[in-house]
Parts: C-alpha cells; structure tokens; sequence
C-alpha cells in the first residue's frame, strides 16, 4: 500500500475512493493521510468517514459529492466545520455538488470519455444554481431540454474488492455501487483486495470480473482494508464505530487524538487490526455461499 | 408514524426504500398487509428480504437473499428514470407549503448556518418515482412558508406546476406528519390538512406548521397503531429502538 | 410459448429477439411464424438466421440492424434477396441501419427512457447519409459536436436465459450481448428459460440476475429453445447447421420445405427436438462448473 | 497473410479480434512471440483463450477461460471509446486508396447490386482502435480508387484528413494482401506498397490494385511463414482448413 499510494497519488491529484457503504478503502485514506498528501480534490457520492478523516488531516482542498452525511447516525462534522466556515485551519473548504445520479452520471461520461452526460433531471432544483456545471441539452429528436453532467475523470481511483489476481482482474459481488464506471473513468487505479487469486479462480467465473487487469496500476493485498466499512462475505460493516463517530468528529481534539493512534502511530492495516484485535471476532462474516453455474460447452 | 406510512402501500408495489422510518414501514407492510412488496435501495439491493433493520441503505443484509444486486447507474437510468418505480419516501429538515423539499442548507449556499447533507438520492427520487410520500414531524421550522433551498422538487417551484417543468413522476402526494397527515390539493398543489391522529386538533397541527394550512371539508381519522402493528415494530422491527424514538 | 406469444406479440409490433450469437431464441421466432406474424419491424444487431427465416416466412414489413450476414459462413440469403429486390414475394423490405455501437447505444437510450445516446462515431463514414436518423449534438461544456442515435423502445423483447423463478427473475451468464438494455426499453418481455428454478436459487446469487421479474411479461420453459444457437452450460452452437444455411437459404424453394419440415409441421420446440434426435447427443455442453462465493455478513 | 499479420502484433498489446484470418493470426501471435496479448471480441469476451479455432466471434469457447465477460455496450463504450484498444483487425469487399474500406454495398445504397453484411463494429473500430491493420487479398475491384459506400473510415474521406475530422485513432497504418503489405503515407494518407512477399513484383501487385500505386524509396521483403508458423497454422491453430483456404 505505502508504495502504491506513493507512486500513483501525487499532491494535487483528484482521488476518488469509491464503494457505497460497501467496500470503501480505508486502509488507503489512512495510508494518504500517513503520507501527508495535500491539496487533493476528493470525490465520490458519500464522502462518508473517510473523506471525513481526510479532511480533518488537511489532505483535501476540494470535495466533489453528492450526500455527506453519517448513515443512519448523523453528520461528518469536520466537513461540516469546514464548510460552515468553523474549523480552526481554517480555509475552508470548496464544494461541488451534484445529486447521486449526477455523479454516477459524471462517473459514466468519464468512463465512456465523452465530455457529457445527459439525464432527466434537475428541473424546480436549486441545484444548477448552486453548481453552474449542472446544464442542459437539446434532444436532437424531440427538441426537449435534458440536463446534463459533465465527465469526472479522476488522476487516480481507488477500488476495493473482494479478489483480484497478480495482474488486477477483480472481481467483487454484493453492492458494487460506480466502481466499474470510476475505474474507467480514472487516468490510474489502485485495486486493493481481501485475497489474491491465482488467474485460474478469475477465469473460473468471468462474468464475475468487474475491472480488468488492462486499466489495474497496482494490485495491493489489505486484508480488512475496507474496515469499519466492510467486504461481503469477509466481515460486516462495524455499525458501533459508525456510531462513535459522532462523538469522536464533533469535538476536533477528540478527532485529531483518533488519527494520532489509529492512522499516524500505526504503520500499516496489519498494525491498525493487531491495535483491535477483538474486531475480527466481532465482524467475521457467516458463511452463506452461492452455488456454482456451468461454463462449459 | 411507521405505521402510517406502511398503511400508504400497497401489495406488489415497487417502492425506493431509504433508511430509518420509511425502512420501517416498508417492513411492516410485508409483515402485514403486503407481503409481494419489492424494496429497491438506491444502493442497488432489488427485492431485498433485510433478515435484521438495516443500519445504512447499505447494509450487507439487504444484498443476502435479495433477487437481484445491481451497478448503482442501473439503479438511476434502468428502474428510476425508466419509470419503474412506484413509491418513493423522502423526508427533510425543511417542508414547504408545496411540498418541496431542503436536505441541502439552512441560510444561504454560500455561507450556510447549518450544512446538510444534501440530495443523495433524493432530488431524482423527487423527480421520477410515481408518487411520494413525505414524512417528517411538524414544527413550525421544519414547515416553512417556502424551504431555503429546493432540494426535492414538489409540486410547485417557484410558481411553476411539476407538469409544466416536465416532471414524470406525481410528486409528493402525501406529507405523514406525527400528528395527522397532510395531503397535495389536485388544483392549487399546496399541502393541506387530510386527517388527525386520535385526539389531536386541526389547531394542533396548524402550530407546527409555518403557512395557513388549509383543510379538506372532510377531514378523516387516522386509526392508531394495531397491537400487531406495535408488536411487530417494537419487537421484530426495531427492538433496539434504533429508529422508533418514543 | 404458444400462449405468450399470442398474447404479447402483435402484427404490426416492433419485435426484438437479442442475443449476440448466444441465448438467440428461435423457438420464439418459430412461433411467431407458426402464428402468421405479419407487418412487424424486427430489430437486433445481427439478425442471424432467425431474422432471415421470419423474413423468408413473410412477418417482417421493416428490419432494423448493423450486421447481416451469417457469421463466419456467408450471407442471409432471405434477407439479400428482400433487399436486392430478387424475392419473388416482392415488396421488398424496408431497412434501417446503424453499427454495432449505433444500436447498442439506442437499446442503451431506450432502457433509461432518454430520448437519444451521444457516442463518438460515424465521422468519416456514409452511415448519416444512408440513414438521417443518425445525428449530431453539440457538447454544452466543449462545444464539439457529438455523433446521436435516437432510442429504440420495442413494443416486445423476448430474451432466452439459462434459468428464471416463476416471477421472471432471470440469470443468464457467458456472453450477455445487449439484453439488459432492450428488456427494460421494452413494452413487454418475453423471458424464455432452459430450466425453471426455485426462487431460493436466484435469491443465492443476486449479483448473477440480469433481469428483475418486475419488467417481465410472461416466462417460457423452453429447454433447447435457442438451437442452432447455444446456451453456455446447456449445450454447443450447431456450427454445422450455420454452414448449412447458406445452401439452404440460397434457394428459395429449399429454404420454403425447410420452413414446412422444421416450423409448420411441428406444433413446438419439444416436436422440433424430437425430429432431431441425435442434436441433444452431438451438442450437450461438458461440465465446468464455477465456484460460489460468500454472501454472508 | 495470418502468418504475415500475427507479426505486427507486439506482447502484451490489447487487440479487437475479429473472426477468420485476424483470429487466426491473434492466436498464432499467441503461439509464437506475444504470449501476452489480450484478445477482445466484440462480443463481449475479454482475454479469450479459445480451446478450439471459434467459427463466430460469439463461440462459447471464447466464453469457457476467458479473464472478464461484459456486455456489449461496455465492449464499445468502456474497452473502445474509452481508447483502451490498440489494434483492430479490419477488412472487407472494397478497401481504396487511403484505406476507406466497404463492406455495405456494391452499387446504390437504394438499389445495391450487392448487398454486404454492413458495418458491425468495423465503423467504430476503424475510429477509435489506436490503429487498425486491414487484411484483404488484391484485385482490382476490391482495391478501387473510390469505394462505393464508406462503412470504416480510412486515412482520408472526401478530402479530409482522419484527424480534421476528429477520430482519435490512428487508423489503418498497414495493408496486408496476398502479394505484399501497404503503408499508409504519413503525409498524403495513401496506401503506398512496402514490401513485398517472396518471387512477387511490384508490378504484380500494381495489377492487383485499382489506381497508380505509389512505393516506398526502399521496398522491404515479406519472409515467408516460417516451419513453426505453418505448423501452428495447419495442425493446431486451423486443422480443418475452415479459414486457411489454399
């Protein structure tokens, strides 16, 4: 991970670590907050915690989202703090802000590469005159107005899953969100999986593959990477940490305190899970296994 | 509430479940009265069976033994914008008289007093399902005269019908409050008073809600929860009382 | 089947049967025939041999496709003739022609219910000026113009998978083609299925389900349905009947017996196996199973 | 021409496999000097590895092994628009003088003489692979100075270059025949003979196309299939003869 995040996130870069509730890759935000990268646009739909931790350490100048806010519990409270203008940094923050269609739209004009999007979408919103990027088009058929996106092409994305083989063809199952379309999309993507395959268990299943191994810059091997979101079939989604976020983000000494021990004073995922080692047991995953289908001919 | 809401669906529908309340009620109604129900989350969960309340619309439980997972631009261009979805609940920090709806900001965009979280889902939702229900308790500051910033359109934007603008969807046809439930007038598009819970006055609820509310002729009575309905949400649904506070 | 298609499909209809040489559905096509379907606008990519042999039966008024040949052997010699003005029938039939991507991209508009799908294409080429329904529109973030194809919505798509439960949750996997897109840019669907499975087996892989049963019309059990063409896991493309065609479609009173023998003279797909007895012996696929993943949590 | 073409492949190169000879050829590239090319069929197959020679690009031989299987409208939009495709295989009934290529009609579009098969995906292949290699064999009808309906764009078309117009790809560089391999020209666009096969002139090949033929300063000499590659070719790779036709 040190490596990967050092050879293919630079200062500046847009980064996208996508994953809805399911797979998102907190082993590489803490490895980039460890790495002490700046000025990054970070986007995806739920900024969630770790977009959360990432600006509380300084590494973001600009968020490009669409819903940012705890599920289920509350709000990300550093980027409430920086965007009301309250974080003791001060600077602020600047914001970019579309609807979850918006930036799955965006995500599959970037992946297609065209420069648009367009979708129904939009209209009685004050959303366009929030963010002048959101407009509109022409159907050369019907002549009626469409809203439109622009294409989100990131430097770099990065992707969690459940497997992947040395050369990076993924596969992952359970909620696979815009990750395919974010891969795409992206000038460089990290795949950082659970467990590394031979090629033979990939070529097993090939309908299961999301990312191919052509677009993949680096595979990277993080078992419980995605913890305290989680890997379908691997562990479950530690709802208790969500929770506990709400306190430990409100108050930013309480909050730089939780960085300080749980991402600067630990090396690695292996070193932040031996500081927990009670969490495996919790949040292993039961065995419910699908049942195999035929490829042959 | 909950069950309030679960009494406004109807067997195999095809509903775009969020999470806490609306979660609730859809459950119930497949506990009760509509069993053929399908629950869609945006997070590409299709007909999920959630074998305990999720926490997030992301919950593994409701990819386990659903019917079908789907990528999340499925979820918006092949079932919301294509018009498979029947129900949408949405809900928000500020109502208006129209039914438009902020989850974005309070105070201005620029230099917001409060941060929300903003759309998610919810503008398009708003935009595409057939119908949406509103729910959310009554307090004057929660119903304004007119929302800061519309976030979900209702069924009037600045002075313009939903029709005209173009929407496909009926938008918010009903607003379930904690004490009685307001419905969108066929004519003028404002939210009007429908029915009471038991024991509580028009009066009551004019005070949680910041615009002359005007009445139906007739206004109906909003039956309480059954035994079945409390049991099943107290016992089975929501045992921690994750989302039924009081 | 019988019912099904007396039910959904109607002269006059915009009828689709996809399938990109896999899952192609010829006892559909079949039926159709048998029912004496006439006047209807048949559309895919390849209109394969099935679309040939409804052409030659009379039930097409329109084709709308991008390649017409008979992969790897030669041509569609009902469909030449039609269009060569050669058929003795006449009339001749009305065409309209995309590429591959042109009519992926209007199943892909149809689908998300927009009007049009801009793609990066046909600069160059006479395909515009053979078909006006091929446009442009300008980008309104870089202003260069893009290449549009209008949606198509079919009145009918008929789909052939490997399995459905009874509600039409269908799963299909190997080569999937554009089947997703024009089931759900459809009217109505047609799912027909090798194997009519428990809904706990959907339910057991959801990531495999390809259509929701909430889109699906009517679900037909009919094993070998897709014969000449194949079904991964089920049995093997006839290769030797495609290379047989050309003979038998070059000479339009053979291609009329065969019709006779293997369409009107059976009353379904079970009778037109039974004429065949050796084909379930010559094509049954050999096993190679995949393996199931963890759903658990 | 397969032996001729699987050298123009390098390792590891992402190639737009099209049936016949260009199969012939990927799978003998594969044999021999690029274990590592990725072979992608339109059909949706990604980094097939057909256990047996497939007779369609849709053989489910391609399916059984293969690294991914997507649907098609990620193969054009994702894999090929998105510029991840560096070599197409292109060819057809006509193929003119800057490398425009036919395969719709012969005479009117309205009233054709013949009617080909159309373009598949040859239209959008021949615009977006990084380039495009056309393999045909010579004759004068199907090398005219113009063809009659331009179904993949070549270096030039109605006068105007392949970038003026906006292709990102670099189209087709080379030309292999029977006889001998054109280039394109990097200035006028035109294909211009190169090389040669064993014992053939270029006044042979001349005879073979339909407008003066231009020719490099230095004329290159094609070597013949090599022991290996004719082995491969005959006894593995197409044992039946079904596309090794002579």
């Amino acid at each position: 991970m040190r490596d990967a995040v050092s050879r293919f996130v630079q200062d500046g870069d847009t980064v996208v670590i996508e994953g809805f509730t399911h797979l998102i890759c907190f082993a590489a935000g803490h490895e980039i907050i460890r790495q002490g990268r700046r000025d990054l646009t970070l986007a995806r739909l739920t900024p969630d915690l770790i977009y959360d931790q990432m600006i509380a350490a300084g590494c973001a100048r600009k968020l490009v989202f669409s819903w940012a806010g705890n599920p289920g519990v509350g709000s990300l409270h550093a980027f409430r703090r920086a965007v009301e203008g309250k974080s003791a940094a001060g600077g602020g923050l600047e914001i970019e802000e579309y609807s979850h269609f918006g930036m799955v739209a965006r995500f599959s004009a970037g992946a297609a590469r065209l420069p648009f999007w367009p979708l129904r979408n939009y209209m009685g919103t004050d959303l366009p005159a929030a963010n002048r990027r959101i407009r509109s088009v022409a159907c050369p058929y019907t002549g009626e107005a469409l809203a439109t996106v622009p294409a989100l092409n990131p430097g770099v994305t990065i992707v969690h899953a459940q497997r992947a083989d040395a050369a990076g063809n993924t596969q992952m199952w359970g909620l696979v969100g815009v990750q395919k379309e974010a891969a795409f999309a992206s000038e460089r993507v990290i795949v950082v999986v659970e467990e590394l395959v031979e090629e033979a268990v990939i070529r097993s299943d090939p309908n299961r593959t999301v990312i191919p191994g052509m677009i993949v810059s680096a595979v990277v091997v993080e078992p419980w990477g995605a913890h305290p979101s989680y890997a379908q079939g691997y562990y479950d989604r530690d709802n208790d940490f969500y929770v506990a976020w709400e306190s430990i983000s409100r108050d930013p000494d309480q909050l730089a305190r939780y960085l300080d021990e749980f991402v600067h004073a630990v090396p690695d995922r292996a070193g932040y899970m031996a500081k927990q080692p009670q969490l495996a047991a919790r949040l292993k995953a039961k065995e419910r296994f699908s049942r195999g289908v035929n490829y042959g001919f | 509430m909950a069950a309030v809401a679960a009494r406004e669906l109807s067997d195999g529908e095809v509903v775009f479940v969020g999470i806490g309340l609306p979660n609730l009620a859809c459950n119930l109604a497949r506990a009760t009265h509509a069993p053929n129900l399908v629950l869609i989350y945006e997070s590409g969960a299709v007909g999920a069976v959630p074998a305990r309340l999720p926490v997030s619309i992301g919950d593994p439980a409701l990819v386990t033994g659903s019917l079908m997972v789907c990528g999340m631009a499925d979820v918006f261009q092949l079932f919301l914008q294509n018009g498979r979805i029947e129900v949408g609940f949405l809900g928000g920090a500020q109502v208006d008289r129209y039914g438009n709806i902020n989850t974005t900001v309070i105070g201005s965009y620029e230099r917001p007093a409060v941060r929300l979280p903003g759309s998610g889902g919810a503008a398009e939702i708003a935009v595409h399902a057939r119908r949406t229900l509103i729910v959310a308790k009554l307090n004057p500051r929660a119903f304004p005269e007119r929302v800061d910033f519309v976030t979900s359109p209702g069924q009037r934007c600045a002075g313009r019908a939903r029709r005209e603008l173009g929407m496909p969807g009926a938008g918010p046809v009903k607003v379930i409050t904690d004490k009685g439930i307001l419905e969108a007038d066929e004519t003028s598009g404002e939210m009007v008073l429908a029915a009471l819970y038991p024991g509580v006055t028009a009066d009551d609820v004019q005070r949680g809600v910041g615009w002359p509310l005007a009445r139906r002729a007739q206004l109906s009575a909003v039956a309480p929860p059954s035994a079945t309905e409390l049991r099943l949400l107290r016992d089975v649904l929501d045992p921690k009382g994750l989302f039924l506070k009081s």
